[in-house]
């Protein structure tokens, strides 16, 4: 385990809240690395303005990690006067400087690993009982035998006692407790077990950063429900995979990142056409092409609204928050099987890799359910003109169901035709379904009431959230709109929502304001619009967002 | 023909009601037929069997048959049908197309299907053109083939499904010609109840892009040599023989790709308390 | 040949402008076909509203055909009595019948078939001259021996001395010869012969409907020109290919439809990323997923606008007629060649498979040409920041010139890099590229003046200026707006085209009014739009756009 | 190491200056190593080089070499290769990347580009895992290796580059191991200097997921047999072979794609003539 790793777990069993990301150099392994952690008593969804402790091991490119981590005047800085010159950024950052010899403790110490060095110097600052510490250690590295064990005891207490040294030390808030054992997750993680509440039985997987996690947290948990994944050569077959899967009957999903998504999108049509429900879960990263992998974007909105080829509509989604990964992939699943149809779940690098503590979420109700046809008698219409649109699926198995699925237009047998009556009334009814559909209330998050709204959607939600809070304590009135259902969309909901909202402010995380022009497109907004759209790497931090609301106000 | 008792089906069972859109004479009619009596001869219910194509005249056949059908995109056939029957391993699936479908745009999938070796049963009609789009060479097509596409030919040496096959994994590999039903019917008899992916190559003219393929009725003759289940004998025999071997020419005893033991020993809550700190 | 081949040479030759499209049936071959064609002495674009005559082989599944084949009281309707019954469409139009003994004449002559007797009769009853055509099979048969070329005349003449018979026969009006040679040429040879002109010498392919036709094109005549093309495995190779063949310094193209683009879009965004020219002509066709390959729509516009992951600007035009391909598809190499990006060329089924008779096109001016890295001395910058984002390119055999294009986010020099700086530079610079370029007066074809504006683009065009033709004639004073450039959207030239305008008709062919979504989201337009928008199969029809700017005005 | 003149290229003029990302002791150091030296051997000047790649940490090599480079998306280096090589016969081609990029995603343009015989050479740095996605297995990854994705091994029979290269046409078939860098170098030099598709499977250790692989220098041995002309004894040896066999396996003499005779017969003006009635 990391030094965040353990800081994180200690501050979680202690009773505080907190979220941890991680950033890496180009390097595959043995590079440059950061552990950014945030820590609070209440629950915590984006990282922090600025750092009050950076504890570094050395200073080697720190520089590429400068543009994360802003220092301030009361950031307490830890390091070792020989471990290189101190960058430039972190001098003029003015932040407080304290000397360590770290490479002497750690000398001193046999196994003494810088690790559990910077856990017990961070640690001892801002107040983890010690012996919640060492239980960690004993629980993870208890198997390594005793040796290895006190080693790492022996450093956490080192640096303890370096921390007692340190004067005007940051202090947390006293942390809250809470009866029911809290729980600590990544987005990914969460997005995988979201799938299974949804549902899901059959999982078809290629690897690609960020999104490989959900796969790989699919694959044994599959297996223990009676599921299955399978590791397919590529993203073609792993859609298709995914597709045949659920034509089978079995609610199936696959997860990838925007070059993957690019490869499933002609496969995504024909279950679109044939409609055959399947969830596609896309965790963004910088684009385009394979642009930045490590790091985040919200610039697969187009693609995922927009990139099939025809007219194919389908739904799409969004997570606004690490745990929100979990509820938004089992509606998605419940959302897919319902209206027999692909959705896509936008998830991205920043929700789905970061780690949180959360109370341990609810049992939502929506599991996947698909209208079925059964005892069935006489001709069967596959594509059967219905009210909803749904049309009752006979999946295989089911004596008198035979019909063929096909991505050809078809008529409601599901023969093909090149009819213009039965292209228009299937393109008809494959739109109904998703347009006539109740979304309930989950298809935002709204909150608070003012003149100003800001839309938002996805991982940018928790930071517009903390400027939206921050603007009401400055005495701003700001409504947030947060949109969990990006496609399609629902006009009298959005209108219902902008109310006496006057002015709108778009914010996301893209270069050119795909959201801002996509809510353009489709709905009505009031006169007066402001875009808010800067490309990764770099979250978007609340302060942003509060500057433009306050220049604004 | 395999001993069996008197079968519940008849050929005709296993035929849909539509009309298929094939020319007047391609093979496909033929192919269609011994498919309805494999599956006839092999008594399994119409609903218990999905039938998986691509995109492509050959492709069209699961519309035409009757039993659960996918008429996917072009080249994905496999796949779709490695999904279904991984998450339904109670099905019979079939899974059928051309040689542009299945080792062109679909080449990726054959090898991966073979080396998979899911209980599955791959049919390409290979008829050397791409007859859906009006006649371009497929990767099977003889190298001096004129076309409007490739004028003079490609120039290329032929793609060798059966040695692909054999050398990525699947567990049965045969040629049969579709002009010949009663050897077809008896080859997917056999393919269809071997364990693992077996691969039937189905030489099915292309009367309308291929008028010279009618006179494969000449040429196709049965494979000199037994069977075998050694894969090197086979591909040295597929390797060197002239495309007309008609025959199972391998039957192995690979082990297929494990399906069953899938019992559920947890539920979702239990996965999520795997979270709890 | 077929009957309409022949007709329409023979119109062609004797000084008549024509249009001919063809229908058929679901079977592969020897199935029911039709072709339709229109002749006049002024170019036409657009299908005939109705026909004025009607030869039957035999009726057949002639229902197929009825809702393009529109019939009224004045039709001429020639078939054989023993035919089959008419279908009751027919009878119900009106239509004059005529019988005339099909099987029997035939069965008079050795040799005699279906095809030449519908010249015959039709030749007969709009007045070709005979030796036309007589010259014309003397043209196409004579290789097959005298027999072939005699029947076939005594066919021919059948036909003529049958037409002599009837009465009230519709006459085309008198024909406008010219000195040069016209052309008759489909929107896929256009194309083709746009490629080239444009400097093309290098294309992948990969068959599809109804792109294939561009592709056998390009495969003699690119070797004629000392290029090449490559048959590819899949669509995914072929744009690749065509990536290594531009990066190669030779301008290289490819065409598919929808299914195709779909598979090619990661790629697609690679160029975009590694800004690599090259242009895909996306024929379109019938969607979503397989669709309905044989028949027109425009639905691909999101995807060829949209459907890249990340934010990728590219250049997505489209051609406004048959004949437009050439121009439209010269201009887009140029156009991917100055600015060192993908461009995509929406054509569609209609305008790709059309054949028209057309005077000989000007040969224009615009050919490829890429700003070149030559000379160079000290360290090259493959990805310099200019002013116009385009930078110097220095492709294999240039000394001095050796980099790495990537489609990873790259600093100027194309080295991967994960800052937030590199990745905005270079955003803005691809994104500069391509708004700040000068697109001059090709970017829309603009007609006419009026309160209302019509507004559309590709091969609706044509049906958009008889319809505002006939209103002006009306009395309805219209101004018709054809995009030619799709995208980057050029915000100014379409407020100046808009100058005067309070209403605005979009029209197009698709199901969701994808174009006007995509206007409404990019650009102003004044605050009356109204939006008609119709999926295929069939063409939308001058009549239907003129009733919505009556209904309208 | 074949006989030639006095190079006028020094390894060292091959290299960049951009440091790899690999990590210390990855295999991949090495082939970039026997690379530059081969190119120095070969002395073709590095502007008249391509080095064409895909995605994964073996992929990141065209950075690394003085040389045009192109680093694609993740398995359509070859693609991009063919499309250059035939645009541009001139040059010097070389495509290189990882077994995940060329077998898996890219297994298609694998056996296409083989059938297709361009002068072209494919360097495939094996090893037996995704190194960049930190850890799932890919094809050549033997059957019972533990991970994440496939807990327990996916039980595949591993995919056999070398005999389906053979299988689909390629004209030159090598195996070498990264940890011998002298031995590379000379099979590269043959490798480039033989036309049409040469292919070079280089056992590359991954020594971050697969630290067992440091082991493989104990076990590579030199092919016990010559190098062979004929595609059957080869296949029949690469069949049967352990899997570390070092050496040149096959030099055919299949006939390369033409690349020559593109004299232009006609200008565009012409061309469009064709269209007048
Ligand atoms: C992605 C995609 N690319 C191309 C096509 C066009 N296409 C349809 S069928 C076909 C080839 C069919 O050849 P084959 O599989 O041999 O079938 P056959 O018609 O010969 O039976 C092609 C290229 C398509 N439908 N989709
Ligand atoms: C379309 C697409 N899918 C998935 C990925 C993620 N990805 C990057 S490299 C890689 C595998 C690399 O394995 P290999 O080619 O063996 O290279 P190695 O890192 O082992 O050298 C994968 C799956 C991607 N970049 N693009
Ligand atoms: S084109 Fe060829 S393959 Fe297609 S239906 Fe006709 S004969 Fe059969
Ligand atoms: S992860 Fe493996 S393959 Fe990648 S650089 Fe490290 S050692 Fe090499
Ligand atoms: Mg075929
Ligand atoms: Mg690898």
């Amino acid at each position: 385990m990391t030094a965040g790793g353990f800081l994180l777990e200690a501050a979680a069993r202690s009773g505080w809240f907190g979220l941890m990301t991680r950033s890496v150099g180009p390097q595959i392994r043995g590079g440059e690395a950061a552990a950014l952690l945030r820590f609070s008593n209440r629950r915590v969804d984006v990282p922090a303005e600025s750092y009050n402790i950076l504890f570094v091991v050395d200073w080697l490119n720190f520089d590429r990690f400068s543009a994360e981590i802003h220092l301030t005047p009361d950031t307490m800085v830890i390091a070792d006067p020989d471990s290189g010159e101190v960058p430039e950024v972190v001098v003029k950052s003015g932040a407080r400087m304290f000397d360590m010899p770290v490479k002497q403790v750690l000398g001193a110490i046999e196994g003494g690993r810088p690790n559990m060095l910077a856990t017990g110097v961070v640690g001892g600052i801002i107040g983890l009982p010690i012996d919640t510490i060492y239980e960690l250690i004993q629980d993870n590295l208890g198997s390594k035998g005793e040796k290895a064990v006190n080693s790492s005891k022996a450093t956490v207490e080192a640096g303890y006692r370096f921390a007692e040294t340190l004067t005007d030390a940051p202090a947390l808030a006293e942390p809250k407790k809470s009866d029911k054992r809290r729980w600590i997750i990544t987005g990914n993680e969460a997005a995988g077990l979201g799938a299974v509440r949804g549902g899901v039985r059959f999982a078809a997987a290629y690897p690609i950063t960020p999104g490989t996690e959900i796969l790989e947290w699919l694959a044994p948990n599959l297996r223990k429900l009676g599921g299955a994944l399978v590791q397919a050569e590529d993203e073609l077959a792993s859609i298709n995979m995914v597709i045949g899967g659920s034509y089978g009957g079995v609610p199936a999903i696959t997860a990838t990142s925007g070059p993957g998504l690019a490869l499933m999108t002609e496969s995504i049509g024909l279950a679109v056409a044939a409609e055959v429900p399947c969830v596609i879960v896309d965790v963004m990263r910088g684009g385009p092409s394979t642009g930045i992998p490590t790091k985040s974007e919200q610039s697969d909105l187009n693609i995922a609204v927009y990139g099939l080829h025809g007219d194919a509509p389908h739904i799409v989604t969004a997570p606004n928050s690490v745990s929100d990964c979990l509820f938004t992939t089992q509606w998605s699943v419940y959302l897919a099987e319902a209206m027999q149809t692909p959705a896509i779940v936008l998830s991205d690098q920043f929700i789905g890799q970061a780690k949180i503590v959360i109370d341990p979420p609810a049992d939502i109700a929506f599991v996947g359910k698909r209208l079925l046809a059964q005892n069935i008698e006489g001709e069967y219409r596959r594509y059967a003109v219905t009210e909803s649109g749904v049309s009752p699926m006979a999946v295989p198995g089911v004596a008198g169901g035979q019909h063929t699925a096909d991505g050809l237009e078809h008529n409601p047998r599901g023969t093909p035709s090149t009819r213009a009556e039965d292209h228009m009334t299937q393109m008809n009814k494959r739109l109904r379904k998703i347009t006539g559909f109740d979304y309930g209330s989950h298809w935002a998050e709204i909150d608070g009431e003012g003149e100003l709204a800001v839309l938002t959607w996805g991982s940018c939600t928790a930071a517009a959230l903390e400027a939206v809070e921050a603007a009401r304590e400055a005495g701003i009135a700001v409504k947030l709109i947060s949109l969990r259902l990006i496609s399609p969309c629902l006009p009298d909901a959005m209108a219902k929502a902008l109310e006496g909202v006057k002015k709108v402010l778009v914010v996301e995380q893209t270069h050119s304001g795909q959201f801002a022009n996509y809510l353009r497109a489709q709905y009505e907004l009031p006169s007066e619009v402001r875009s808010y759209h800067i490309p990764g790497p770099l979250t978007i931090r609340p302060s942003e967002i509060l500057s433009q609301i306050q220049d604004w106000s | 023909m395999t001993a069996h008792t008197a079968p519940a089906f008849k050929a005709s069972d296993y035929k849909s009601d539509i009309k298929p859109v094939w020319c007047p004479g391609c093979g496909d009619y033929h192919v269609l037929l011994s498919v309805t009596r494999a599956l006839a001869e092999l008594g399994r219910r119409p609903e218990d069997v999905a039938c998986i194509s691509g995109i492509g005249c050959s492709s069209r056949i699961p519309a035409y048959v009757n039993c659960y059908g996918f008429h996917g995109v072009h080249g994905r056939s496999l796949p779709i049908g490695t999904g279904l029957k991984v998450a339904r391993p109670d099905l019979t699936v079939l899974v059928a197309g051309g040689d542009g479908d299945g080792f062109s745009i679909g080449g990726n999938h054959f090898q991966h299907a073979c080396r998979r070796n899911i209980d599955i049963t791959y049919i390409v009609m290979d008829n050397r053109v791409y007859g859906m789009t009006k006649g371009q060479p497929s990767p099977t097509t003889e190298p001096d083939w004129d076309s409007a596409l490739s004028p003079g030919g490609t120039g290329l040496s032929p793609f060798h499904p059966l040695v692909i096959a054999l050398a990525s994994g699947a567990n049965f590999v045969a040629r049969t010609f579709s002009g010949d039903p009663n050897r077809t019917t008896e080859v997917l008899v056999e393919a269809i109840k071997h364990p693992g992916f077996s691969f039937v190559q189905i030489l099915s003219p292309c009367v309308t892009f291929r008028p010279d393929e009618r006179g494969w009725k000449d040429v196709v003759h049965t494979a000199a040599v037994e069977e075998t289940d050694d894969p090197a004998r086979a591909a040295r025999r597929i390797m060197t023989d002239d495309g007309f071997n008609i025959g199972i020419l391998y039957r192995g005893n690979r082990a297929p790709y494990k399906l069953t033991g899938r019992e559920a020993t947890s539920d979702t809550d239990q996965l999520g308390e795997m979270f709890a700190i």
